[in-house]
């Protein structure tokens, strides 16, 4: 029998999601001698408890684990402890990650993606000499209680403070989805006189908000500056098209580190706990924006490097 | 276990036993023997034959079984409740909020919800029977509210940290051998815990309340023909407002049993829930036009419906939505049978009525 | 009057919507006598009964049981008070088992149990009270109508109660049930019990009761014991005409030459109606007759094609025609009045204009459809000719009395114009003078050379309309008779002889 | 006094009640933010522009759905399908246009098999689906809540597994046309919505088929005797409603130039069902409003715009709904409105006897 690694993943809820698959899922099956149990917890919770009991039951070698939510894992966690099976956290980890015993970590930094969309803005204004400009700000929300909508939201807002020339006029949910993300656009440009800046929570939202800006009669990208999250290639051929302004990385790509640490844990190395977050970037039009942690990237310039 | 297999002389008991009123109830644990044997066939040497994978039946889907011994009742009444999994949902909420933001006596946030709950379903059902509005319009509002409010409480996840709750949960009872003189786990380790025994003493109260008292069978006789149990002079309105509070109780427990599994609560826990239990419950056998229905079905309803799933992770290859089309399968498979059922008993009754027909 | 009335209605007045159902109607019970009511349809008895139990509450008038004035609420309360009611309609639940139908609400209990096992010896001593003996613990829809009817019967009867109601109970029950039913009536008013007995079989009345009330259109017409009103006295009372104008009906001449329009050779569903042939001339009247459950109208389902039909062939005008279902049956000018009216017949919610036009714009197909004005002429030609009781075309048929109905699905199918017209007991639960009036309708169809197929459970009125009587037993044709010189102890006799000797031959 | 009487068969009607809600509705909008209402011309986009025009269009969807689901439930059914249906017809429109996405690529304006094939196929298999739901019900007596429920919860594996759990995204013009396009100075999904409210419209009525469905609904068994091919009828209804909830897959997917099999048509079962039975038609089967229909989805579609647009923050906006709707609710059912039937009709009788 091979080595077997279970994976209990989230959903198939979006692009990135479904690239983080591929990625994970390609690595471990084109790596020799591994055998992947895949689940597909289809947004549920209960279901992906359900998952990992029945990893436990399989006998697995390994389990991946990003959780729905970041709460509730503890019981199920432990029992994985219990059973000695190496625990790997990636993605969203869970809020009770010092209880429990995991091998590595490894996940995206939601807060310092909300701040970097909004300091992006920030400082494209300041570039752009409309740096003491009074300009609008709606944020759009992912699904309420997402941890990259906790998250996000944590960091967009935190942000906010550091620039007094933006205020918020807006800030509900658009589910994540680009057709809610587009009617709730479409409301805000009735009911909201100005809108200066879209802080999306994902591309999917920015996109379906595109839609809406141009019915409006304005331009997006120019009348209003659209800042998403994500970087999935639909978002790049807008911003090379002009309509977008900037979109947050948030790899999926998670493969290459999950084969390099079942190896490293294969070999018997001790890894370290601390959270690993993946390098990303910020891709735009022009590129050349300096964020403090990261200079943005001219998104023409790598488009065709784009894997999803 | 059944109403009337009490019947004095041995015949009868044969009689009742054989009695096509069941035989829905057989189909359910025979489709369900069959799909356990093909999971033995298939997946035995990956560890389906493990005690484990039978208790987990129990342990993962405990919430499930609470909340469909309450629907079977409103199903046999001819109703329906879509608002389950939005209390249940709200009463993790409750305990959630309560316990961690508010600080208070897990108890009390479990008494608080379950005033809120049961008084939901009363009301629901005083709406359905004396305003005449359709359940499924009613509970659908219900629904709407239950996850307005949770939504209200809080968007995020909130954790639950109380030491009630934590002893609660982590509390089991493992399947134990003696080896060596010595009490051990067997291996993987297989356990019942505080939800299991939830489950199956709600199952027991709804076995007991459905067959051995007049309650019970006043809502058999709603199902069979609401005017006529009317006229008859059975509490007509009175039984419908308590099945739905009831339903309303069961959906606060499911809560509670969710709450500890998951311990969290969440506005977007258990979405699609209430669609789920509903599958359960005619999978096991209740039909939704009310009057048939009995709770054994509905426990092996879940368990069937939660062994698909577990197939499928088993199989650890498919996409999951090979589950929801098998689902959708099974419950076509068991629409047939019950239609063949059905018909073939028709068939024999009007044989029958001949017969009797005649001795008259 | 004697002063025992354990029930006294006095002024009772109903009002539904559009309809006033009672007005300023009295009415008394005496313990330990059997009360006919008496009405054409929608004259307002059961509502009546159901505003004494409880169904329908009272806009006026007192309700005085043993001298303390009631408001009955619900039939809970009613029951409670002592008034135990069998409805009109049999209500019972098909899903319980017959013990469980008789005891349900009143279970008795041990240790805080219902008590199974007395239920059921309690319920099988019962019905054999009423000399079934059948297996109590299946479901009630495991039985027939009839049987149905008794155990609804007897759970009234069980609770004990000081006032019996039975709301027209002998409709699906055959003689000897009938018998039996008025043996244990006799039994319980010895017991001092009071029965209302609600009917619109005469001889019944005079079989069984003390004393008869009248009502008319939601009028008291009167009080009567049983001596004191003669039969021709009481339908006049009834109706409000005499007799003889009533049944002043002649059967029609057929020519003995006239063409065949249905020949049915041999058709049947095994194991539930064999080997039935007829063959039905233009302008004839072909008369059914049988006792309950002898396979008439299953005889007459298959030929409309609303049963399939497995062994057999049925000829149209002298052709070959396959009939699978009723649609087929209507394109060859077939038409069928169902048995059962409210649950066959009657589309409830649509109006009367909608329900006659309802088989004619089948014919047609829902891509031509009738304009209103054709429907609305329809409808008025109809309500016009048959005398339908009705403010207007537009009133929902549900809203109708039983007679009424009737006439309108007659209207439906005579307004296809067919040529064989089958009437599956067109006069049960109907009064009088509707059954007269349905009956010389029928007599006409034929007169314009429809032929008609009449099925009824009463001998004497299949006698006096019919050409020829087909004989029905145990789901087979027993014998044809000439309706011109036949009488009722002659079919009885051919039903008793064809029992022998199915009986010699078959078991 | 001939008025009085209509007064009080006007409050009889459920569909006054909705007419009364949505005008409520509206009204205090009207009193909080005036500028609600107003609607200008777009020259950019040759559209008209503003909120009224934005529920109307954004309630296209479910109204489409829900004039096939008005049938259904005169049918007395329901049909629980029709959400994973718009997602099974999404799948397959993206799937036509971008048979080419192997990983994931760039959407360019270009479609990889002939565009009337994006449009037809989907189309044809949500008929069939509809067919499948027609055939257990029609066929096999089943009852439409499960039958129904059974593709319910296929449909949207099915949408998935024909996709491959991915999300595909194009940019071909034409397809653009059907959800964000513009014809006479409105929104391209009011158009169609439009049309197919006529249509259907004149279908039912113009035709028997209406009187046929009310029919079957009240009394199947005496409308086959009638010699109505209920079965027919019922394919008809069920199919028709497959097709519609297609054209509102198209639409849905086309505004959004994608197909999201997770979220398209998601609960839009439970708002068509609200939709018809707040316009008026009784769960019970039978005689049934399309107009009222109509007039349900809008006020389902106001609700969420008002919560949009008045930035009540979306925790709220369920527990909003569920008010809004209760209130229908209850202010439609039975005792209530025969309450008000009667106050109108004693009123009625009071006044009458004050002039003389
Ligand atoms: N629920 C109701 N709503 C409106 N009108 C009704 C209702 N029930 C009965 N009616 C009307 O009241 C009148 C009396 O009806 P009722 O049923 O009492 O007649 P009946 O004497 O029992 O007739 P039958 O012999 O046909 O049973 C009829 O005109 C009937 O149409
Ligand atoms: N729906 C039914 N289901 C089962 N058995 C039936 C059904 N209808 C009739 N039967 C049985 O079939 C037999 C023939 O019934 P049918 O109704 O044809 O007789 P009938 O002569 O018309 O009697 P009736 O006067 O009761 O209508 C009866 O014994 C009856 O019990
Ligand atoms: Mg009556
Ligand atoms: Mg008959």
């Amino acid at each position: 029998d091979g080595y077997k690694v279970a994976f209990s993943q989230i959903g198939q809820e979006s692009d990135w999601r479904t690239a983080n698959t591929d990625s994970i899922k390609a690595a471990i099956e084109g790596h020799e001698g591994w055998e992947l149990i895949y689940d597909d917890a289809q947004q549920k919770q209960e279901n992906q408890i359900k998952a990992l009991r029945n990893f436990i039951t399989q006998g697995v070698d390994v389990i991946l684990f990003t959780g729905v939510v970041s709460t509730g894992w503890e019981e199920v966690l432990k029992e994985v402890n219990d059973e000695d099976i190496p625990l790997l956290l990636i993605d969203r980890l869970p809020d009770c990650i010092d209880q429990i015993d995991y091998v590595a970590a490894f996940g995206g930094d939601f807060v310092e993606e909300g701040r970097r969309q909004v300091a992006w803005a920030g400082e494209y204004l300041k570039a752009q000499g409309r740096g003491d400009e009074k300009v609008n700000v709606v944020i759009m929300e992912g699904t309420t209680g997402a941890s990259a909508q906790v998250g996000r939201t944590e960091g967009n807002l935190a942000a906010i403070k550091e620039y007094p020339n933006m205020t918020v006029v807006g800030q509900q949910s658009g589910n994540f989805t680009r057709a809610e993300g587009q009617a709730l656009m479409e409301s805000w440009l009735k009911s909201i006189d100005k809108i200066d800046v879209l802080i999306a929570q994902n591309d999917d939202m920015a996109l379906g908000a595109i839609d809406a800006i141009k019915a409006a009669g304005k331009v997006p990208g120019k009348d209003i500056i659209i800042v998403g999250c994500d970087s999935v290639k639909a978002a790049f051929d807008a911003i090379v098209a002009g309509e977008m302004n900037a979109t947050i990385e948030c790899t999926p790509l998670y493969g290459p580190f999950v084969v390099e640490t079942i190896e490293k844990l294969i070999a018997g190395e001790t890894l370290s706990k601390t959270v690993i977050h993946p390098e990303e970037g910020v891709y735009d039009m022009d590129g050349g924006i300096d964020l403090g942690t990261v200079v943005s990237v001219k998104a023409a310039d790598v488009i065709d490097q784009r894997q999803y | 276990m059944m109403s009337d297999n009490r019947n004095s002389s041995g015949r009868s008991l044969i009689s009742s036993i054989l009695n096509p009123k069941f035989i829905m109830v057989y189909a359910t644990v025979g489709i369900f023997l069959v799909i356990y044997l093909f999971g033995v066939v298939a997946y035995g040497s990956k560890g389906f034959t493990t005690l484990r994978t039978f208790t987990n039946l129990f342990v993962d889907n405990a919430y499930y079984g609470i909340s469909a011994v309450g629907m079977t009742m409103v199903l046999i009444t001819g109703g329906i409740d879509l608002s389950v999994g939005a209390v249940a949902s709200l009463t993790g909420m409750f305990i959630a909020y309560g316990t961690a933001v508010l600080g208070l006596n897990p108890w009390v946030c479990i008494a608080f919800s379950l005033v809120v709950g049961v008084g939901l379903g009363l009301l629901m059902g005083w709406v359905i029977h004396y305003l005449n509005v359709p359940p499924f319009i009613t509970t659908l509002t219900g629904m709407f509210l239950a996850r307005g409010v949770c939504a209200l409480i809080s968007r995020e996840s909130i954790e639950i940290k109380n030491e009630t709750i934590d002893a609660l949960a982590s509390w089991k009872l493992y399947f134990m051998y003696l080896k060596d003189g010595e009490w051990t786990r067997i291996r993987p380790s297989a356990f019942v815990n505080f939800n299991v025994i939830l489950f199956l003493v709600v199952l027991a109260v709804g076995i007991y309340l459905l067959q051995r008292t007049r309650f019970g069978r006043n809502i058999y006789a709603i199902g069979g023909n609401e005017q006529s149990a009317k006229l008859m002079g059975l509490p007509v309105g009175r039984t419908k407002v308590l099945v739905y509070g009831f339903n309303g109780l069961c959906s606060v427990l499911a809560g509670i049993a969710y709450a500890l599994y998951v311990k969290s609560g969440w506005n977007l826990s258990l979405q699609g829930a209430e669609l789920d239990v509903i599958t359960c419950a005619v999978i096991g056998g209740t039909l939704l036009t009310g009057g048939e229905g009995y709770m054994i079905g509905t426990l092996f309803g879940v368990l069937l419906k939660s062994m698909i799933p577990a197939l499928i992770t088993f199989n650890g290859n498919l996409l999951s939505w090979w589950g929801k089309i098998a689902t959708g399968l099974l419950l076509l498979l068991f629409i047939c049978i019950q239609k063949i059922v059905v018909s073939s008993t028709e068939r024999r009754n009007s044989k029958s009525k001949k017969a009797a027909k005649n001795k008259a | 009057m004697p002063d025992n009335n354990i029930l006294e209605m006095r002024q009772i007045e109903i009002q539904f919507p559009g309809v006033k159902a009672l007005d300023k109607v009295d009415f008394s019970l005496r313990a330990g006598e059997i009360h006919s009511l008496l009405g054409e349809n929608g004259a307002g008895k059961s509502t009546l009964i159901k505003c004494l139990t409880g169904v329908h509450h009272k806009d006026g008038g007192t309700i005085i049981l043993n001298g303390r004035e009631i408001q009955p609420q619900s039939p809970q309360n009613a029951i409670e008070l002592g008034i135990s009611t069998v409805y009109q309609e049999v209500n019972l639940c098909p899903n319980l088992t017959v013990a469980e139908n008789i005891f349900v609400g009143r279970q008795p209990m041990k240790f805080g149990q219902i008590d199974w096992r007395t239920i059921n010896s309690r319920a099988r001593e019962l019905m054999r009270r009423f000399h079934l003996d059948i297996d109590v613990s299946r479901p009630l829809s495991y039985y027939s109508t009839a049987v149905q009817q008794m155990v609804s019967i007897a759970r009234a009867v069980d609770i004990q109660a000081k006032i019996l109601i039975l709301d027209e109970p002998t409709s699906s029950l055959d003689d000897n049930e009938v018998k039996l039913l008025f043996q244990v009536m006799r039994d319980l008013r010895a017991e001092g019990m009071g029965i209302i007995f609600i009917t619109h079989f005469l001889d019944q009345v005079y079989a069984v009761s003390d004393r008869l009330t009248i009502l008319r259109n939601g009028h008291l017409v009167g009080t009567y014991n049983i001596e004191d009103i003669s039969k021709v006295e009481l339908v006049t009372q009834m109706v409000g005409k005499d007799m003889d104008t009533i049944f002043n009906l002649k059967r029609v001449d057929v020519d003995k030459d006239a063409p065949y329009v249905l020949t049915a050779s041999h058709i049947g569903i095994p194991g539930q109606v064999e080997d039935i042939s007829i063959n039905l001339r233009k302008g004839e009247l072909m008369g059914f007759a049988g006792l309950l459950g002898s396979g008439r109208t299953e005889t007459a389902e298959m030929l409309f094609g609303a049963t399939k039909t497995a062994n057999g062939e049925i000829e149209l005008n002298g052709k070959k025609t396959e009939i699978r279902k009723p649609y087929d049956a209507l394109m060859h000018g077939m038409a069928f009045c169902p048995e059962d009216r409210k649950v066959d017949g009657i589309i409830g919610d649509l109006s009367i204009r909608e329900n006659i036009a309802l088989a004619v714009q089948a014919r047609r197909g829902f891509m031509h459809p009738l304009s209103r004005k054709e429907q609305n002429d329809l409808a008025d030609k109809y309500i016009k000719a048959l005398g339908i009781a009705t403010p207007d075309a537009e009133k929902k048929i549900g809203e109708l009395s039983g007679g009424n109905q009737q006439k309108v699905i007659l209207a439906r199918w005579m307004a296809t114009d067919p040529n064989v017209l089958i009437l599956d007991e067109p006069t049960r639960g109907i009064d009088i003078g509707a059954k007269a009036e349905i009956q010389r309708l029928m007599l006409e169809m034929c007169e314009k050379g429809v032929s008609v197929i009449f099925i009824s459970s009463e001998l004497d009125e299949i006698i006096r309309c019919s050409n020829r009587i087909v004989v029905m037993r145990d789901r087979e044709k027993v014998a044809e008779t000439d309706g011109a010189n036949c009488t009722q102890e002659k079919i009885l006799a051919i039903i008793a002889e064809g029992a022998q000797g199915a009986g010699g031959t078959k078991s | 006094m001939k008025q009085r009487l209509n007064l009080s068969v006007l409050m009889r009607s459920k569909v006054t009640w909705a007419v009364v809600a949505e005008v409520l509705i509206l009204i205090v909008c009207l009193i909080v933010r005036p500028d609600f209402f107003s609607i200008s011309y777009q020259p950019s986009t040759g559209m008209l522009y503003g909120n009224l025009i934005d529920i109307v269009n954004r309630s296209s969807e479910i109204t489409i759905i829900a004039m096939g689901m008005t049938l259904v439930i005169a049918l007395g059914g329901t049909d629980l399908s029709v959400g994973a249906l718009v997602a099974v017809a999404g799948a397959i429109a993206l799937k036509f246009l971008r048979w080419d996405v192997t990983v994931y690529n760039t959407p360019g304006d270009y479609t990889v098999y002939p565009f009337f094939l994006v449009l037809v196929v989907p189309l044809l298999v949500c008929i069939v689906m509809g067919l499948f739901n027609g055939f257990l019900i029609a066929r096999w007596d089943m009852q439409p809540i499960i039958a129904t429920l059974i593709l319910m919860v296929c449909g949207r594996g099915i949408a998935q597994i024909l996709t491959n759990g991915k999300q595909f995204t194009t940019g071909y013009s034409p397809f653009r046309v059907i959800g964000q396009g513009s014809f006479l100075f409105l929104p391209m999904p009011i158009i169609i919505t439009a049309v197919v409210v006529i249509l259907v419209s004149l279908f039912v009525r113009k035709t028997a088929f209406g009187t046929f469905v009310e029919s079957v609904g009240i009394n199947r068994k005496a409308s086959r005797l009638s010699g109505i091919n209920a079965q027919l009828i019922i394919f008809i209804v069920f199919a028709l409603t497959g097709f519609l909830s297609g054209i509102s897959g198209l639409i849905y997917s086309s505004r959004i130039m994608s197909n999201d099999s997770n979220n398209a048509g998601l609960n839009f079962e439970m708002d068509a069902i609200l939709a018809v039975v707040i316009g008026g038609t009784s769960m019970t089967g039978g005689k049934f409003s399309l107009l009222g229909t109509v007039l349900g989805s809008i006020i389902i579609r106001t609700i969420v715009t008002l919560v949009y647009y008045f930035g009540i923050a979306s925790e709220a906006t369920m527990a909003f709904k569920a008010v809004i709707i209760a209130v229908v609710i209850v202010l439609q059912s039975e005792p209530v409105r025969n309450y008000f039937s009667k106050r109108a009709a004693s009123r009625a009788k009071l006044a009458n006897g004050g002039v003389k």
